[in-house]
């Protein structure tokens, strides 16, 4: 059994206008996905801004209230209120915010930030507790003196690595990451993916991870879900996605990551512009007649795509050919 | 938008019955009665009887409100006891007034204001600046009335410069001389409310110029080569002035409030010095109609300003 | 008339004299050209009805006075009816009539006559069911036909009648009794003006008051016609071509409110010629202090219709019988303590201090103005803590038990409660003397409520019939200029709150009306007796009196405030220059 | 061919704020050229000064507030000896400059033609007409569908990256001689970046202009830099040649960064960190090699007290002679 | 797991109080403490700090020692007394109350009125605000047409109803009838604050970590705006120290028996005291003035401490 299973999840937000401010039409943020997540993996999701990543993610940790569909854990639809609570359920499942400084309250110091889920999760005393923090400090890398200072005192990547903590603090089984790196510099970046990856490691911890660079993803993730527009397009391993992707959209977006060798960036641009012209050109192959991405087809065990069922079968047909 | 407005307007029908009630009440929870107000030795109790009766002031408080609500519908807020005209005719006669006043008096406050805070901004945290914020503060702290007694005795009596009661001079002939006799009599309250009225939107504007001043769009034009002069005109100022003329709407608020004052220190015979002479005559259909009134107009008032807001803000669309 | 009372030795009010002597001479143009500027003294804008029946308030009066409010009479100084008004009156004692001749002139101000039917149309508005007025009084249904007509099984009121026909100059009123107040201005018998009937007769009664007729085009019978309302602020006047007796003089008359906080700057700043007089009230005695030696001004003035009194908490009103009622459990019924708390008080020097020479210790409760009747050498109560101690004592209020208090004869703790309105801050001071002197001779006297009352709640909790919150209280009555005190006193008088009834008040009061008091002697006697047996009684007991004065800028001439002026007192006046002294 | 058309000399420029009335180097001793032709990049951490050294250019800081010394050479005048008035003959028309974030870098209360046509007022002598004719070819030349539309709409109705677009509209709308762009593509998506350095570099190809690339994102220099500044604490540690930087880096910190970016083949290992942080401007030291504190393992004796740049190739300079021995140390996951 | 969390707990019980000892000594000031530090670096706010806190002080002790209704008592022979004269200090009222005992007595209510006021006000304010704004949905909606309500309601004439209807009215009953209607801005400020502050992701950490409604609001959300209420409340705290003036004015103030700078004030409502009697009033209305600069210069420095960057003491 999967740890986390995403059922035709639904997040629309009412727009209200009108003269009886009747809701008129609604913003489908998140409009029909399914995935799985199983222990101890990283799971990607990746997108262009917009397109309902994150409110997937604050679904799954049960900030949002979503519009139809379930999130099944253990056995039990956590998008009722009453199962978080009986199960305990953030004491599981954690996430980590993409602004580490607004993530962080101002006005409490690490230490407080740090046990407020020990706290409301597990009755410790006030020096278990203490020890506790100082062993999430540690694990993070982090001086004990850290313990009274403010958020505003540390650097970005340290901030982020107090998220962390915090979000590790109840031995949660699956962390969300809401593009934990998009705001940090390169080195900085560096250092809290390795973070992750190694609490990873310890604690056989599964993340949801969600980005839209997709070279961080390709280094995090086993396994990767392409959003587009409040759908899924494409899911596949690593593999599948980097190296075999099926829809265009895929395809695009894997042709705009710039590439750092430099002595093929000529042909690397013209082969972007290529799938961009394609892109331009069949469009409206890949989308139904509403511009939504068609329901998932699975091509490889590992691999779905969204398609229309004509273009699978010739895609099935050349696969095999390529193959 | 036309639609928004009908239904912000709809929207306070509920709001203006509950006032009218609990209005309704309060007036009539207030000790006294409004015939024994002008006590006579001549006038015959019986009489005053008699006048309580014919005016249905016996009958229960719910049977008087409906019976007034019904006259209402009718465009009939009931006679004013104390002088035994119709309501509507009585304050539609005030209300020119306090709105003439008003009227000016913001026309002068932002005239007064907006120099100063755009000036105050320009030249923040230098002495141009310390002494507006100075004077904004003094003004904010002195009580109204203070600001205008002694105005009244500066610039009415010792310099005898403005009048010093009343609308307009008895003597005016129709026509041009009683509008400009009628600016004569506003002008020192005008002035004075005025003074005392810019505080908020010389410091709201101070810190919108502030803020617009370091925001990127100016920087922006810095980098398109425009000179600092036209760089406040085009962009600092008008991006800050947009916010502020939403202001004129709120500042109703205030100047209702202010117009209690300002009219029993002039005598002028406007809405807020009705309310106050009706209160010790207990007139009943007087006071619950002001009290309406005014919040009725404060009511506008935010709607005034929301509109404005959203005619002059293209990012705004009322929703 | 001041008092030279010997026992107010402190006592030393100025005197004015009710007429300014201008000796310069008048300066024709300036009056004909001319503008005089009067102030009207008030705090809240006047109503605008110029119709004396439907307005209650004095400012209405004084903003229209210069149409002399279609007054019918002329009078003396003491307000006795005499000929040469609008109309002369006799009374006809055996037949119980009165008969009112206009003068043949007679106009109103657009040139249409006065006639007798205008005469009997204000009883009409006076009397109707509908109408707004607060003037009406039961006395009036003493007319023959007038409670048919009030109670609209009449049409009219057959009690009045034309000789000479509607349209004539005579009308005769038949009465139920006669009465000697009606010898007098101001009496609730006859009703002293006239309504221009032709004018406003298509206007129903009970929309009179807001007609245009009344308040916009309002015609009138005095020497000067209205030009123009300034709803609530001013009226304008010019001469009226139509008046019957002497031709108005000056060009131009306004009349202004003026708040009472202005008036003083206003005055001097010479912005008013004077202010509108007018007898019940006035200037303060404060404002005498800061205007008293204004130049430019001399001040004229005459004693008040006004007074203030004590009254005690004596009894109940009975609504079943109309009747006051005396009950001698009251706290205040002994007259010890009643008199012995009007010993303790310290007027005359609160006068002093205060009134500034315009107010002075009313040594009764009737105003000096009624000169024949008023008696000035009525004692009332002086200063004297030893005599209040001394009557407390021997009435039994002792203190006991250590208490600072005196208790009452039953050894019960008593606590009186005072009434008073809130008013200006001297006067609250005034308030505070006279508790402090309470408390001086042991009475432990507390303000009602704590605090002085807002006039509405006091006069609530006065018409109450039966009341206990108020044991005295000090409240202002302001008379007509007919002195008769029967609806203030009297046994069935609502406005008797101390319900005050003794036998002999009511013989007494009784009397200053009943067929011996056609003789004014013997009126004057009534009313004297009557004052110096209020005085013994201490149920109601005179605080002050004070003067009807006003400056009067020295360029006007022929300014008169006598009651027997008040007829021709605006066609009296002239200005003798164009700009003010 | 390059160094000829060189015009915009930046030489010893020094830019200094004040903080608590002291002032405090931002960037400090900064030598550089821009040619005809070419675009620059200037890649570093967020905070070593790479933003302050283009408002410098632009002349944009606060006079009372900042001390700037040295001199920049545009094209034969020293831009940092004008006043106010001089200064913007060269703004606009001269010199455009691109912002990062292009929602608030435009007017939210004026039409974007008003905003375009603005920076032409200036610095032509156009007719309206002939203003409003360049608005709409110009919003063509960067790439927006519909000109005549968006020319009528306000900022908030466009989208991040036709923001954007419109922004270089602005900042080419006088065919100036050099763009600077400040993190151009920072706040857009990947393709829409694409897109927009797409379009900079064709309108580079058009004018002729010289751009300067602000940017963070090594993949970004690479795709389209033809010279590369790489700084550090306020300083250019390495300049050269996209191909000399990428293919042979020599300063340890081109080296670091290099390396703890994640690439195809370092999948499934950690990613190199570098230790320590920037030293914040009261605290940077003013001798000795900034980089130096990172990198511990390297001997103290093989920086320079004063280090300067060293020309290894033409073209290419590095800061200090400590990358002469530089290795990074062999390790795997190492914790900061 | 439990195991994996002990291979890091090398820190023993004991080193634990020597290291929070450490860590102590190098956190961050509280805000109370750069509040007190920003006060240290600006001279002319110490200034207005002690003048206020001694000035209160000073009035609060000085009117333990006057007998109020022994003062309130009438002197009519001492009317309008002169500055000066028979012992009055600063000259007597019209009924010969001595000015400088009321100015004590009367700040003393003032200052009492101002305090009540503002801790009924700005208390029911912040809680309806934070509530109002962190919720949304109906329970925001229906807040919110209270707000509208109230905000519709002319307030100087509601005040003088209520001031009427109720008979016995002291400093008591007018400090809750002004808590009715003065709300209302520090509600709409902090609303407006809480709406922007919910939408944080550190409201959201805590709602992921389990923390429920009520503590996220006065916990998490109110001392993260603390500093605006801070400021809030000494600007309006000022504001309501004339806050009974103008009602006083128009003759529907404290009775005279309570004496108040408002009813001291109020004394200028008749000219000729404005001139002849200035005494009576003067002093109140600069009394008034400089306590409600003091107090507004007072809170400019707690908001300048409060917004980190335009502060002057220390920094981090
Ligand atoms: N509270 C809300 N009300 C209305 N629409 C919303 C709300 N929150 C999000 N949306 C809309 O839902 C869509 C998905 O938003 P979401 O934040 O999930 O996108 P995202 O993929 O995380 O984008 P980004 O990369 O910019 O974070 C967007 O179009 C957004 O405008
Ligand atoms: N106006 C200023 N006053 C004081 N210090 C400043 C000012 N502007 C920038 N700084 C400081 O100067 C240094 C360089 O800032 P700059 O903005 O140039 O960095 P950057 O390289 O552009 O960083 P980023 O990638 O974050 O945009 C930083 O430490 C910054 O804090
Ligand atoms: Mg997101
Ligand atoms: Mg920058």
């Amino acid at each position: 059994m999967s740890l986390i299973e995403i059922n035709d999840l639904k997040v629309h937000y009412p727009i209200r206008s009108g003269f009886w401010n009747r809701i008129t039409y609604s913003v489908k943020a998140v409009d029909g996905i399914s995935f799985n997540i199983e222990a101890g993996e990283t799971y990607g999701l990746v997108g262009e801004s917009g397109s309902g990543k994150s409110t997937t993610g604050k679904s799954v940790v049960g900030l949002e209230k979503i519009t139809s569909g379930s999130i099944m854990y253990k056995g039990k639809d956590i998008t009722k209120k009453s199962n978080r609570k009986e199960l305990d359920y953030n004491h599981d499942v954690q996430m980590i915010f993409q602004d580490s400084l607004s993530s962080l309250n101002p006005r409490k110091r690490i230490e407080d930030i740090i046990a407020e889920p020990l706290r409301n999760f597990e009755k410790l005393d006030a020096n278990e507790e203490k020890l506790r923090v100082l062993q999430l400090l540690d694990i993070v890398g982090l001086d004990a003196d850290a313990l009274y200072k403010y958020p505003h005192q540390f650097s970005g990547g340290q901030r982020q690595r107090i998220g962390v903590a915090r979000a590790v603090a109840t031995n949660p089984k699956l962390i969300i990451a809401d593009e934990p790196v998009s705001a940090l510099d390169l080195s900085v970046q560096a250092q809290v993916l390795n973070f992750m990856k190694k609490i990873q490691r310890e604690f056989g911890i599964s993340y949801l991870f969600i980005s839209h660079d997709l070279g961080v993803v390709r280094h995090m993730c086993n396994n990767i879900a392409i959003m587009n527009r409040g759908r899924l397009v494409e899911i596949g391993t690593r593999d599948d996605i980097y190296n075999h992707p099926l829809h265009i959209y895929t395809k695009r977006l894997l042709a705009a990551i710039p590439e750092t060798n430099v002595n093929h960036r000529q042909e690397h641009r013209e082969q972007r512009l290529e799938v961009e012209k394609i892109y331009q050109e069949q469009q409206d192959k890949y989308y139904d007649k509403d511009g939504k991405a068609y329901p998932l087809v699975q091509i490889s065990p590992t691999h779905s795509v969204a398609l229309p069922e004509d273009l699978v079968e010739k895609i099935k047909h050349e696969g095999e050919v390529k193959a | 938008m036309w639609k928004t407005i009908l239904r912000r307007i709809l929207i306070m029908i509920p709001e203006i019955i509950i006032l009218s009630i609990l209005v309704f009440l309060l007036a009539k929870a207030m000790p006294g009665d409004p015939f024994t107000g002008s006590i006579n030795p001549k006038a015959d109790p019986a009489q005053i009887h008699h006048l309580m009766k014919i005016n249905g002031l016996y009958d229960p408080w719910y049977q008087q409100y409906w019976n007034w609500v019904v006259h209402l519908f009718h465009g009939n807020l009931g006679n004013s006891y104390q002088y035994q005209e119709p309501v509507t005719r009585l304050i539609s006669g005030r209300a020119v007034n306090t709105l003439w006043l008003a009227l000016f008096t913001t026309v002068l406050t932002y005239c007064f204001a907006l120099p100063m805070g755009m000036y105050a901004a320009k030249h923040e945290g230098k002495l141009p600046d310390s002494i507006i914020r100075i004077y904004t503060y003094v003004t904010y702290c002195i009580p109204f009335f203070v600001i205008l007694v002694i105005g009244i005795w500066i610039f009415g009596y010792v310099l005898g410069w403005f009048p010093t009661t009343g609308s307009v001079s008895s003597t005016a002939n129709p026509g041009f001389p009683t509008i400009a006799s009628r600016l004569y009599h506003i002008l020192l309250p005008g002035i004075l409310g005025a003074l005392f009225g810019t505080v908020n939107i010389v410091q709201y504007l101070r810190s919108e110029v502030i803020d617009a001043k370091g925001s990127d769009y100016v920087r922006t034009a810095r980098s398109k080569g425009v000179p600092e002069k036209d760089i406040y005109r085009h962009h600092i100022f008008r991006n800050s002035l947009l916010p502020i003329a939403a202001f004129a709407g709120y500042s109703i608020t205030g100047l209702l409030n202010g117009s209690l004052f300002t009219e029993t220190v002039f005598s002028y015979p406007g809405m807020g010095l009705l309310f106050i002479n009706s209160i010790s005559y207990r007139d009943y259909t007087v006071i619950t109609a002001l009290v309406l009134i005014y919040g009725i107009l404060n009511l506008l008032g935010t709607l005034l300003s929301d509109i404005i807001l959203s005619i002059v803000d293209p990012r705004i669309r009322i929703q | 008339g001041c008092s030279n009372n010997s026992s107010s030795s402190s006592n030393s009010a100025v005197k004015f004299s009710t007429n300014y002597k201008n000796s310069d001479a008048t300066d024709k143009s300036a009056t004909k050209n001319g503008t005089l500027k009067l102030a009207l003294v008030n705090n809240s804008p006047f109503q605008g009805i110029t119709d004396p029946i439907l307005g209650s308030n004095a400012s209405d009066a004084m903003a229209f006075a210069p149409g002399n409010l279609n007054n019918l009479f002329k009078y003396d100084k003491n307000y006795k009816i005499v000929d040469g008004g609008l109309a002369n009156q006799k009374l006809d004692r055996k037949a119980k009539t009165a008969t009112i001749t206009l003068r043949s002139n007679a106009k109103w101000s657009n040139g249409s006559d006065v006639t007798a039917k205008d005469i009997e149309y204000s009883y009409e508005v006076l009397a109707n069911k509908k109408s707004t007025t607060q003037q009406y009084s039961s006395d009036f249904e003493n007319i023959v036909g007038l409670k048919e007509y009030r109670d609209g099984t009449a049409n009219t009121i057959s009690g009045i009648t034309f000789p000479k026909g509607e349209n004539g100059k005579v009308a005769v009123i038949q009465f139920k009794k006669m009465a000697p107040s009606m010898k007098f201005s101001g009496n609730s018998f006859i009703w002293g003006s006239v309504e221009p009937y032709e004018y406003i007769k298509d206007v129903p009664i009970a929309k009179l008051a807001a007609s245009d007729q009344i308040r916009k085009n309002p015609i009138f019978t005095g020497p000067y016609k209205l030009d123009k309302v300034v709803e609530g602020e001013s009226t304008s006047w010019s001469p009226n071509k139509y008046y019957y007796g002497k031709k108005a003089q000056i060009g131009h008359i306004t009349i202004n409110v003026v708040s009472m906080n202005n008036i003083d700057k206003a005055l001097q700043s010479k912005k008013y010629d004077s202010v509108v007089p007018f007898a019940a009230a006035s200037l303060g005695g404060t404002d005498y202090k800061n205007l008293k030696n204004l130049k430019g001004y001399t001040n004229i003035g005459k004693p008040s219709l006004s007074y203030s009194y004590f009254a005690f908490n004596l009894g109940h009103y009975d609504t079943k019988t109309g009747k006051n009622v005396s009950d001698s459990n009251k706290k205040m019924a002994n007259k010890s303590l009643r008199q012995a708390m009007m010993y303790a008080l310290n007027i005359d020097q609160v006068t002093k201090k205060f009134g500034n020479g315009v107010k002075q210790r009313a040594n009764t409760i009737l105003p000096p103005i009624f000169d024949k009747y008023y008696d000035k050498s009525a004692k009332g109560y002086t200063l004297n803590i030893k005599k209040a101690n001394k009557l407390l004592d021997d009435a039994g209020y002792k203190k006991r038990n250590g208490s600072k208090w005196r208790s009452d004869p039953k050894g019960k703790p008593l606590t009186i409660h005072f009434g008073a309105m809130s008013s200006s801050s001297s006067t609250e001071a005034v308030y505070q003397d006279y508790l402090q002197q309470w408390h001086k001779i042991g009475l432990n006297v507390k303000f009602t409520n704590g605090k002085p009352m807002e006039m509405n709640s006091f006069y609530d909790t006065l018409q109450k019939p039966t009341q206990n919150k108020m044991d005295l209280w000090l409240g202002v009555w302001s008379m007509s200029s007919e002195p008769t005190e029967s609806q203030l006193y009297g046994d069935t008088a609502p406005f008797n709150y101390g319900h005050f009834v003794t036998k002999k008040n009511t013989e007494l009061i009784n009397k200053m009306n009943d067929s011996t008091s056609w003789n004014d002697t013997t009126r004057a006697k009534t009313f004297k007796e009557w004052q110096n047996y209020m005085n013994s009684q201490a149920g109601v007991v005179g605080e002050q009196f004070s003067y009807a004065w006003q400056p009067v800028n020295n360029r006007v001439k022929g300014f008169n405030i006598s009651p027997a002026n008040d007829d021709s007192f605006y066609s009296n006046l002239t200005l003798t220059s164009s700009k003010m002294k | 061919m390059e160094s000829t058309s060189e015009f915009l000399n930046i030489k010893d420029v020094n830019t200094s704020f004040k903080i608590k009335g002291k002032y405090y180097d931002a960037i400090s001793h900064i030598n550089l050229e821009v040619h005809h032709d070419e675009i620059l990049a200037i890649v570093g951490e967020s905070g070593c000064g790479k933003s302050t050294l283009a408002t410098t250019i632009m002349g944009l800081h606060d006079p009372a507030e900042t001390k700037i010394t040295g001199e920049i050479d545009f094209e034969g005048t020293n831009l940092l000896s004008l006043d106010e008035k001089g200064y913007n003959q060269f703004r606009g028309a001269k010199i455009g400059m691109i912002f990062q974030d292009p929602l608030s870098a435009l007017n939210p209360l004026k039409r974007i033609e008003d905003q375009i046509q603005e920076v032409m007022d200036y610095h032509t002598n156009l007719t309206a007409e002939q203003k409003h004719d360049r608005v709409l070819e110009l919003l063509k030349d960067v790439g927006i569908v519909n000109p005549k539309r968006t020319a009528h709409q306000f900022p908030h109705e466009l989208s991040g990256g036709m923001r954007q677009r419109v922004i270089i509209a602005i900042a080419i709308a006088c065919k100036p001689d050099l763009i600077i762009a400040d993190e151009p593509t920072t706040a857009l998506d990947v393709t829409i970046q694409a897109q927009i350095l797409d379009v900079l570099r064709d309108i580079q190809k058009e004018n002729h202009a010289g751009i300067i690339l602000i940017t963070h994102d090594l993949g970004v220099v690479a795709e389209t830099a033809d010279r590369v500044a790489v700084m550090y604490a306020g300083q250019i540690v390495e300049l050269g040649s996209a191909e000399q930087i990428f293919n042979t880096p020599k300063h340890p910190y081109t080296r670091s960064l290099l390396r703890s970016m994640p690439q195809r083949d370092n999948e499934n290992d950690d990613l190199y960190v570098i230790k320590g942080n920037v030293p914040s401007l009261q605290k940077m030291p003013h001798t000795g090699d900034r980089f130096a504190p990172r990198i511990p393992w390297v001997k103290s004796s093989s920086h320079e007290t004063n280090p300067i740049m060293h020309e290894i190739e033409s073209g290419h300079s590095v800061r200090c002679t400590c990358y002469k021995d530089f290795e990074f140390p062999d390790q795997g996951g190492q914790r900061a | 797991m439990e195991e994996n969390l002990n291979k890091h707990s090398d820190i023993s019980a004991a080193d634990l109080e020597r290291l929070s000892k450490e860590a102590q000594d190098e956190a961050t000031p509280s805000s109370s403490k750069i509040i007190w530090s920003e006060f240290k670096a600006d001279k002319p706010a110490m200034v207005a700090l002690i003048l206020v806190v001694t000035f209160i002080l000073f009035v609060m002790i000085a009117s333990l020692f006057i007998n109020t209704p022994k003062m309130m008592e009438t002197d009519i022979m001492n009317y309008n007394a002169t500055p000066g004269s028979n012992g009055f200090l600063l000259g007597a009222d019209t009924g010969g109350r001595p000015i400088l005992q009321q100015l004590i007595v009367g700040a003393r209510n003032s200052i009492g009125i101002a305090i009540g006021l503002t801790l009924i006000s700005s208390t029911f304010g912040i809680c309806w605000g934070l509530i109002s704004g962190y919720f949304n949905g109906y329970i925001d909606w229906g807040m919110q047409r209270v707000y509208d309500f109230m905000m519709m309601l002319p307030m100087t004439m509601m005040i003088i109803v209520l001031v009427t209807i109720i008979k016995s009215y002291n400093a008591v009953t007018l400090t809750f009838i002004f808590s009715i209607f003065y709300w209302e801005g520090t509600s709409r400020l902090i609303r407006s604050r809480t709406l922007s502050e919910s939408e944080k992701d550190y409201v959201a950490a805590s709602k992921t970590s389990g923390t429920g409604s009520f503590k996220i609001i006065f916990r998490e959300i109110m001392p993260n705006i603390s500093s605006l209420i801070i400021v809030d409340t000494t600007l309006s705290f000022a504001e309501n120290i004339g806050v009974e003036t103008g009602l006083s004015y128009l003759g529907f103030g404290l009775p005279i028996q309570t004496p108040s700078l408002g009813t001291l004030i109020a004394n200028a409502n008749d000219p000729n005291n404005i001139t002849q009697y200035w005494w009576t009033w003067l002093p109140a209305a600069l009394l008034i003035i400089i306590l409600c600069l003091s107090i507004s210069y007072i809170g400019q420095v707690v908001r300048r401490a409060a917004d980190a960057s335009q502060r002057h003491g220390i920094s981090d």
